[in-house]
């Protein structure tokens, strides 16, 4: 990308600073990224952003409290950063922040789904519009926007929210429109029965391994997280799909208000179970009822820490 | 000479069907973006383009299993006096497991020394270890996060299977490597398979070879606890890890677990689940206190007791099966080879004066 | 186990217990009658019901869930209900996304006082769960256990 | 190969519950299956699993010697669900046991040595068991010192036998507790401090000890001030155990499995094991 | 835990529609009960000792009582499971009369639901454990809000038994609508010769600290330890030289200002006092009306003040004080009758209210006692009084019977009599609700001897007729019309909360019903408690309350508070929020949303974590459900807790 160097150069010269600096770089083929933890100078070589930058770095900001970090955020990201700060999980002075006009990041499942199994990857160049993976001696060829993570398509926030430097120019305003949630309404399209089926036969190949947890930059109560604990005892340890789909619902409600919808949940599923939706329905409903969108503002509260003796878009049932 | 036969690919579900008369047989089944062994079902596509995403491991040792029930009952003459009664629960039945990779079968035998040890058998397993078979489909291409050769092992390694499938022109040529193998191979629908045993070795040659390199980890049970308290090393290697059960639950050869119980009333389970050693909780004491407090620690545990304790245990053997499905769907990529490599590379700075 | 076949379907109540406790007492004493299928849980005040509790009920084989606070403004501790009502107006609004009835739980506010209400709302309550039917159960640990039965319903 | 269950509880019934201190209580049990509990038979220092049903299990050293075998006890401290379940049972009541677990105290090898035992808190409980034996087979071994403490007299253990134990005459015992306390007439002090004022020899001895993780630490360099070699120091290790057989994978240092190889270890064992404790 | 269960009768409230032997013989096959029994009443003494008694020969450690609702009788088997030495939070009820008997008549479901309900509570019981009150001082001091008649009553009560008290009253003087009365029914005392002497005692008492013109601003803590921020508003001269002399309102050049203590029958100076038996005796200034505080000029009083008083600079004041309990006695308003069309919505000068009449009565009043129509200042001769004027009206928002109209009514008839013995009353009525003490009495002799013509019916309509006012009404008993020339009407206005009484509620966190009168603990047992520990109420704050009444609650506040303060420590309700600092993470949402800010951040080995102060936890519950890894957990109502009850329910 072309301002990968001016982000470079400005890493260079904050990293004395800091303890950290947190970006991505090449993982185990041409095809992932994996997160970079930039500690030395000679580390920040490797730094690379680009399409396969999907990890949202946010996740790993609570566990570094009380050291200096800083970490490379897409505009996406940068909202995780702004919930932590604003449930004082993070200290702002204890962060400095690394911007970058994201043009968005590829969903691996889809590129999974749109080539099947490739063998060996070999190269993997990613331009403006196409994708080209050469795999085991053999080109294929992708439209970018075909594999794109579906939250680039609506994004409205390519730049961070919030940073301390920013590279390469700002894409411009954040897009007005909300989020429109069309895979969900086509969901709901489905019958009552059918819907319930869906999470029941989704749910079943879960191995309980917690990812979308452990992905989730805003699920921190992580090593006391109510799945796996006897006081409070809500879910046994049992392979039971209920307890699998309590505590999808759990992780939703828990993150109601809270979540930026930034897929990590999903994207971490080894099986590919769509979490995302029960997270997107919660938002949906927050929007409508409070107006309220998670991870813009700072010095907001989470809609349901607060209250409001009147609440004007809650209409109760009439007896 | 084992026995070798021949399947057509089109009458492969018949021959499952034939085997689901008198077992429980489990294929890889495509479901979301993800390949999971699922009980074999007629009306669903059988998916071998690739190696499944979930190992066959649960069809021996199941993600959860009830160990014992117990009872309580009251002595109507005085209601304080509460009889209970543990009863054992042993699996019951065959299974047959088609469609899994050399390196997912041959993990079973990372369990076994384990499991069937002389001195302390687990009969849980046993029961399903004894009663499962292995019709093991051996790979014909490898991926990136493939590294079974560096473990002693191969893209069509038999160990642990009963049944060996090499895909051939049209087909599977099907070799025996147990006498239970054997017995499972008696199908009309399976031809000679004499005649293409030449065509199933080049295949197998032609995957082995395209691999590369496999370095020497003979040193890391060795090297491994040389930088066991350097807690930087740990700390470096581990930041990008997410603590998450991802790599033990998809590992073939991870077998740990917890035992919970749950009650109902007057009844209740002792329950055997999967357990993560990557998971705060799995070390936590009642104290509070925690011998492996941070994610290092417990990184520093899942590769030491892979390329380290493990061998040090059985005879050098590295409790790993190369299938790469850490490294694979891993959501922060954690690379297991890469810290095994760095530490067998790792030389400590001298300090000079 | 507990439900009466056939006559009964298995109805949680969540009531906080300065108001609505109270006003189901109320209708108690004024001999208001209701339907039997409600059992009545206790709590100190609305906002100690954590929405999941509903969801719990449920998905363990609640046919219905009722929560009834004080109105809002007499919440005995000022504010429980206020918080309530966000939390569980979400919750009301995300259940049927997993494929419960948006009528199978609802929320009102009965004060100490009104035992009427408490009866009108317990009855019109029981009434449109009868009228849904026993909500979907999860039957065994295997989803394949809940939707052959489901299948073989239909 | 043994095809015992290793995971199915024995049954058997609580004859006797004794309140020793205020989280503290010792469980008499016998087996309910009588050939069982005749044939029952474990060394000093193994451990068992009791089982509350319901909740769950946790690890009890057997603090009764092989040489009384009317019952096993086993001393239960309250600090986490299962172990609070288990302050509720009562004479009577029934309770699942996995018993032996673990490997014992090397008591061949201490024949004809000085012991000296330095307990902490509830780390007494699996000295009790190899003193008691040990006194059961007197002749056997040198001179016997025990020091004894905990945190005041109501945190200490086994107060019905120190009385006994103070009378006799083939044993040397101190009781010490950390701060002065109305009534109490023996040591006053930390464990290692008032070992260090006893100063047992370190000639032909060996030193068993057991206690809270902190004690032990000081206690051992305690032990090293009065010339013990490591081969001569003997422990137990507390770990979080599941199975209580090697496999469930949780107890190890490395590739030793604490309920399976330990919980009893050498001073040199531990020197050769990774440092995670 | 051994349990047991009792499982009552009730005589033949349970009994009638539940089985009980068949609950008890259920209830038997649970986990944890050794031992079961139904009885015919549990709370009566031999009911009780059969509790007692199991427990020592079944060893039990936990007890259950199916029965009537706990709200009826919880602390009663708390204390006595307590008598038997078990700790009284190893208790649980299963409500089966009021949520089930009662309310339904099919035996087999009322047994069936009976049983789930006591297997709810042994399963919760079973989760329970012992819980221990923390004991912490008092702050004997007491502040009473308001100086009305039952402020009064509860501020002398509580310092003649010798506590410090604070009063605060939000206008000049204490006295509050009492001290605008002429004369009080039924005696016809004189009503300023009655409450003046109580009112000097209050200025004159050792123990009382009075705050007049002055507010509550806010208010923290917990009973036994509050602390109260009050706003003593500018008045412009300094109280505490002031004589109350009145020359500076003799000489006062501005002449219209607004005289609320008359019910605005005429007009006051700008600095006034507002009547010569005012409890302190000082003179305020309204900033509205005077011209220095406007323009800048004038500055007369300042000049004629005799003690330098005035101070135009004045600015309101805010003082501290640290109190242990709290008698609200904030009063009543009346209603704003121009709401009502057909009374000519206060476009009509000789359409009065009562109070207004009273004034009008009342020899230190604004016409000297003498009754005077407002337009012309002429003697009236027919007096029109309407009763239920914004009292058992749905159609203005006011169902409820104000209560003590009928009776001032009647005595204003009688008065109207005294004072202008040609005149002829009438009253326009409902129902006449005289139900105290020689109440009836008296209007039977408004009605007899005073010649007072009471029409039952309403008022449909009023329109000036020259220079009287047709009065049209029904009379219901004859069935006919009615029409009268009145020369004044008065109507009886009812009592409605006083205008900031919500706010005052928010602050005290106490409740208040739809119409903003403040609750009582309990409608019939408990009718001066709230349910904030420590707060209780006096007077018509709780409802309209005529004096003797309100005196009554005044007592009765004040005999509560001498009883709490009787103890020197209190102990606080165990039913609170507990931390697991292992599995708290600090991040302080239970913080943010506790209602009382119970829970602070302390530091742990460097970590933050959350911490409840036990003494000012309510026990809410609401830091609870907000945690989302259960680190908090309301003793009593834990998440296990009820988890174990849902899963006794459903778990099919």
């Amino acid at each position: 990308m072309k301002f990968q160097k001016e982000l470079k150069d400005s890493i260079r010269k904050a990293l004395p600073e800091l303890d950290v600096v947190i970006g991505w770089c090449g993982s185990f083929d041409p095809l992932h990224a994996t997160p970079h933890f930039i500690r030395r100078e000679e580390d920040i070589e490797k730094l690379e952003i680009g399409p396969l930058s999907v990890h949202n770095l946010a996740t790993y900001l609570p566990g570094l409290r009380g050291k200096k970090v800083g970490i490379v955020v897409k505009g996406c990201d940068s909202r995780s950063v702004i919930e932590l700060l604003q449930e004082k999980l993070i200290a702002r002075d204890d962060i400095t922040i690394f911007g970058f006009p994201c043009t968005g990041v590829v969903d691996q499942a889809k590129i999974k789904k749109a080539l099947g199994y490739v063998g060996n990857v070999e190269s993997c160049d990613m331009s403006d519009k196409s994708v080209v993976i050469v795999a085991a001696g053999k080109a294929h060829s992708l439209e970018l926007s075909d594999v794109l993570a579906d939250k680039c398509h609506s994004c409205r926030y390519p730049d961070a929210i919030i940073s301390d430097i920013f590279v390469g120019d700002k894409s411009g305003e954040a897009v007005p429109a909300p989020a429109d949630y069309e895979a969900l309404a086509t969901f709901e399209n489905l019958s009552l029965p059918d819907r319930f089926g869906f999470w029941l036969k989704e749910l079943d190949r879960c191995i309980r391994c917690y990812a979308c947890r452990s992905a989730c930059p805003l699920c921190v109560c992580r090593d006391h997280c109510a799945a796996e604990s006897r006081e409070p005892h809500w879910l046994s340890q049992e392979n039971n799909v209920r307890d699998k789909l309590m505590f999808q619902v759990i992780h939703a409600y828990h993150l109601a208000g809270r979540c930026t919808e930034c897929g990590e949940c999903q994207r971490a599923c080894p099986v590919d179970i769509p979490v995302l939706m029960l997270k997107q329905k919660m938002n949906k409903e927050i929007r409508d009822i409070f107006k309220y969108e998670a991870g813009v503002d700072p010095e907001e509260t989470p809609p349901l820490l607060s209250f409001k003796m009147e609440e004007e878009n809650i209409t109760e049932k009439d007896w | 000479m084992a026995l070798v036969k021949y399947l057509k690919s089109t009458d492969l579900k018949s021959w499952l069907a034939e085997l689901a008369q008198e077992n429980r047989v489990f294929a890889p089944r495509y479901e979301g973006e993800a390949v999971i062994f699922a009980p074999f079902d007629p009306e669903q596509e059988i998916f071998i383009k690739y190696a499944a995403t979930a190992p066959p491991k649960k069809t021996v040792f199941p993600q959860s299993e009830r160990l014992v029930d117990f009872m309580y009952s009251k002595d109507p003459e005085d209601l304080s006096r509460i009889k209970i009664e543990a009863q054992e629960v042993l699996p019951q039945g065959t299974a047959v497991v088609f469609g899994g990779r050399p390196c997912d079968v041959r993990g079973f035998t990372m369990f076994d020394r384990v499991y069937m040890a002389e001195e302390a058998t687990d009969i849980y397993y046993k029961a399903r270890r004894d009663n499962t078979s292995f019709i093991t489909l051996a790979c014909d291409a490898t991926e990136n996060t493939c590294f079974c050769h560096w473990v002693n092992s191969s893209p069509s390694d038999p160990t642990g299977s009963d049944v060996l499938a090499i895909p051939v022109e049209g087909g599977f040529l099907l070799k025996a490597v147990s006498d239970r193998g054997e017995t499972l191979l008696t199908s009309q629908l399976l031809s000679a398979g004499e005649n293409r045993v030449e065509e199933g070795e080049r295949v197998c040659k032609e995957v082995a070879d395209s691999l590369s390199q496999a370095p020497d980890l003979a040193n890391s049970p060795k090297k491994l606890l040389e930088v066991f308290d350097n807690i930087e090393f740990w700390q470096d290697v581990s930041a990008k890890c997410l603590s998450c059960g991802t790599c033990t639950y998809l590992c073939p050869t991870c077998y740990c677990f917890n035992i919970t119980d749950e009650t109902q009333g007057m009844k209740g389970s002792r329950i055997r689940s999967w357990d993560n050693c990557m998971s705060a909780l799995f070390t936590m004491e009642a104290s509070g206190h925690n011998p492996r407090p941070t994610k290092a620690h417990r990184l520093k545990n899942r590769v030491g007791h892979k390329f380290s304790y493990y061998p040090d245990l059985h005879d050098g053997v590295i409790s790993c099966c190369g299938c790469g499905r850490c490294i694979k769907s891993c959501p922060a990529g954690v690379d297991i080879r890469e810290i095994v490599l760095k530490a067998i590379a790792f030389e400590p700075t001298v300090v000079e004066g | 186990m507990p439900v009466l076949e056939g006559k009964e379907l298995r109805i949680v109540g969540f009531l906080c217990n300065w108001c609505s406790y109270g006003g189901a007492d109320t209708a108690g004493v004024g001999r208001f009658k209701q339907p039997t299928d409600l059992r009545i849980i206790k709590v100190p005040c609305s906002g100690r019901i954590d929405p999941l509790f509903v969801v719990k009920a449920l998905m363990n084989g609640a046919d219905g869930v009722l929560v009834s606070g004080c109105h809002p403004r007499d919440c005995h501790y000022a504010e429980g209900n206020f918080y309530a009502r966000r939390r569980l107006e979400i919750m009301h609004k995300f259940l049927p996304i997993l494929g419960y009835e948006p009528g199978r739980f609802e929320y009102t506010w009965v004060s100490a006082s009104e035992g009427q209400r408490w009866q009108q709302v317990v009855t019109s309550f029981t009434e449109q769960i009868h009228k849904l039917g026993p909500a979907p159960k999860i039957l065994g640990p295997e989803a394949s256990d809940t939707l052959g039965l489901m299948q073989a319903a239909l | 190969m043994n095809n015992k269950n290793l995971y199915l509880p024995e049954m058997a019934t609580i004859q006797e519950v004794i309140e020793e201190t205020h989280n503290i209580i010792t469980f008499r049990v016998t087996l309910n299956n009588q050939e069982a509990m005749k044939n029952f038979s474990f060394q000093p220092g193994n451990v068992g699993q009791l089982s509350a049903f319901g909740i769950g299990e946790s690890t009890f050293v057997i603090n009764s010697p092989p040489s009384r075998m009317e019952y096993l006890q086993f001393s239960v401290m309250r600090s986490g669900e299962v172990t609070s379940n288990l302050h509720t049972l009562k004479a009577g009541d029934q309770i699942g046991v996995r018993a032996p677990l673990g490997n014992h105290f090397p008591y061949e090898d201490m024949k004809g040595k000085d012991i000296v035992f330095v307990g902490g808190g509830i780390g007494m409980a699996p000295l009790r068991t190899l003193l008691l034996f040990m006194l059961d087979n007197r002749s056997d071994y040198g001179k016997i010192t025990l020091l004894y403490g905990a945190r005041s007299p109501l945190d200490m253990a086994f107060n019905y036998e120190l009385q006994d134990w103070l009378d006799r005459d083939d044993l040397d015992t101190y009781l010490t507790i950390d701060a002065e306390f109305e009534g109490w007439k023996h040591n006053v002090g930390l464990i290692p401090n008032v070992l260090l004022d006893i100063a047992p020899s370190a000639e032909n001895s060996v030193a068993i000890t057991c206690g809270p993780p902190i004690m032990i630490k000081f206690t051992l360099q305690a032990l090293e001030k009065l010339g013990f070699k490591d081969e001569q120091i003997v422990t137990t290790l507390e770990k979080r155990m599941k199975c209580g057989v090697g496999i469930c994978g949780r107890c190890n240092i490395g590739s030793s499995y604490v309920c399976k190889d330990g919980p009893v270890y050498t001073g040199a064992q531990l020197k050769e094991l990774p440092n995670e404790l | 835990m051994k349990i047991g269960v009792f499982v009552c009768h009730c005589g033949s409230n349970i009994e009638a529609t539940v089985d009980t032997a068949a609950v008890a013989a259920a209830a038997r096959e649970f986990p944890g009960v050794v031992f079961a029994t139904d009885t015919m009443y549990t709370c009566s003494e031999p009911g009780q000792d059969e509790i007692v008694e199991a427990i020592k020969e079944h060893n039990l450690g936990g007890v259950v009582v199916a029965s009537c609702t706990p709200r009826m009788h919880e602390q009663t088997f708390r204390r006595t499971v307590e008598r038997a030495g078990l700790n009284k939070y190893l208790f649980e009820m299963a409500n089966i009369r009021e949520h089930v008997s009662w309310i339904g008549k099919d035996r087999e479901a009322n047994t069936n639901k009976s049983v789930d309900l006591v297997r709810m509570a042994t399963e919760k019981l079973m989760r329970n454990r012992a819980l221990h009150p923390k004991k912490f001082t008092i702050n004997k001091r007491v502040l009473v809000i308001g100086g009305g008649v039952a402020g009064i009553q509860a501020a002398l009560d509580c310092a003649d038994g010798g506590l410090e008290v604070v009063l605060v009253e939000k206008t000049t003087t204490i006295g509050g609508k009492m001290a605008k009365l002429d004369k009080t029914f039924p005696t016809v005392d004189c009503s300023s010769c009655i409450l003046g002497p109580r009112m000097v005692d209050v200025a004159q008492h050792p123990n009382i600290t009075l705050y007049a013109y002055a507010e509550i601003e806010e208010i923290n803590g917990y009973v036994g330890n509050f602390e109260i921020k009050v706003k003593k508003k500018a008045t412009y001269v300094d109280w505490k030289n002031c004589t109350g002399c009145g020359i500076c309102m003799d000489k006062c050049p501005s002449k219209k200002a607004r005289d609320t203590f008359n019910e605005e029958i005429g007009f006051t100076k700008a600095i006034n006092i507002p009547f010569p038996q005012a409890i302190p005796k000082k003179a305020k200034i309204d900033p509205e009306f005077c011209t220095m505080l406007k323009k800048g000029k004038c500055g007369v009083c300042a000049k004629v003040c005799p003690s330098g008083c005035i101070d135009y600079e004045m600015k309101d004041e805010f003082v501290t004080e640290k109190v242990g309990a709290i008698v609200t006695a904030t009063g009543f308003d009346l209603f704003d009758w121009t709401v009502y069309g057909e009374y000519g919505g206060g476009r009509y000068p000789d359409v009065i209210t009562s109070l207004q009449y009273e004034r009008m009565l009342s020899a230190s009043g604004p016409t000297g006692g003498h009754i005077k129509r407002p337009s012309d200042g002429k003697e009236p001769k027919n007096v029109v009084f309407i009763q239920c004027v914004g009292s058992r009206d749905k159609s203005v928002g006011r169902p409820y019977c104000t209560g003590f109209c009928c009776m001032y009514t009647a005595k204003q008839a009688i008065l109207t009599k005294d004072h202008l013995p040609l005149s002829q009353s009438y009253v326009f009525y409902m129902d006449i609700r005289a139900t105290g003490k020689l109440y009836d009495e008296f209007t039977r002799r408004a009605m007899e001897e005073y010649d007072t013509n009471y029409i039952r019916g309403r008022v449909s309509m009023i329109y000036p007729k020259g220079d009287k006012l047709l009065v049209r009404g029904a009379d219901t008993l004859m069935g006919t019309q009615v029409e009268v020339d009145a020369d004044l009407v008065v109507l009886a206005v009812g009592a409605e909360a006083s205008a900031g009484a919500s706010g005052l509620a928010e602050k005290l966190r106490i409740s208040y019903d739809s119409y903003g009168f403040y609750m009582e603990g309990h409608p019939k047992l408990k009718p001066v408690e709230t349910n904030t520990a420590g707060v209780y109420l006096a007077g018509a704050c709780q409802g309209p309350k005529d004096i003797p009444s309100s005196v009554a609650q005044g007592s009765a506040a004040a005999s509560k508070v001498l009883g709490l303060f009787s103890k020197d420590q209190l102990e606080s309700d165990p039913q609170v929020s507990m931390v697991d600092i292992k599995r708290c993470i600090g991040c302080g949402k239970c913080i943010q949303t506790c209602p009382f800010g119970a829970i602070k951040e302390i530091d742990f080995r460097g970590m933050a974590k959350a911490d409840v102060i036990e003494t000012i936890c309510q026990g809410c519950g609401i830091c609870t459900s907000t945690c989302p890894q259960g680190a908090i957990q309301l003793q009593h109502a834990t998440d296990n807790q009820i988890l174990s009850e849902v899963n006794a329910l459903c778990q099919f």
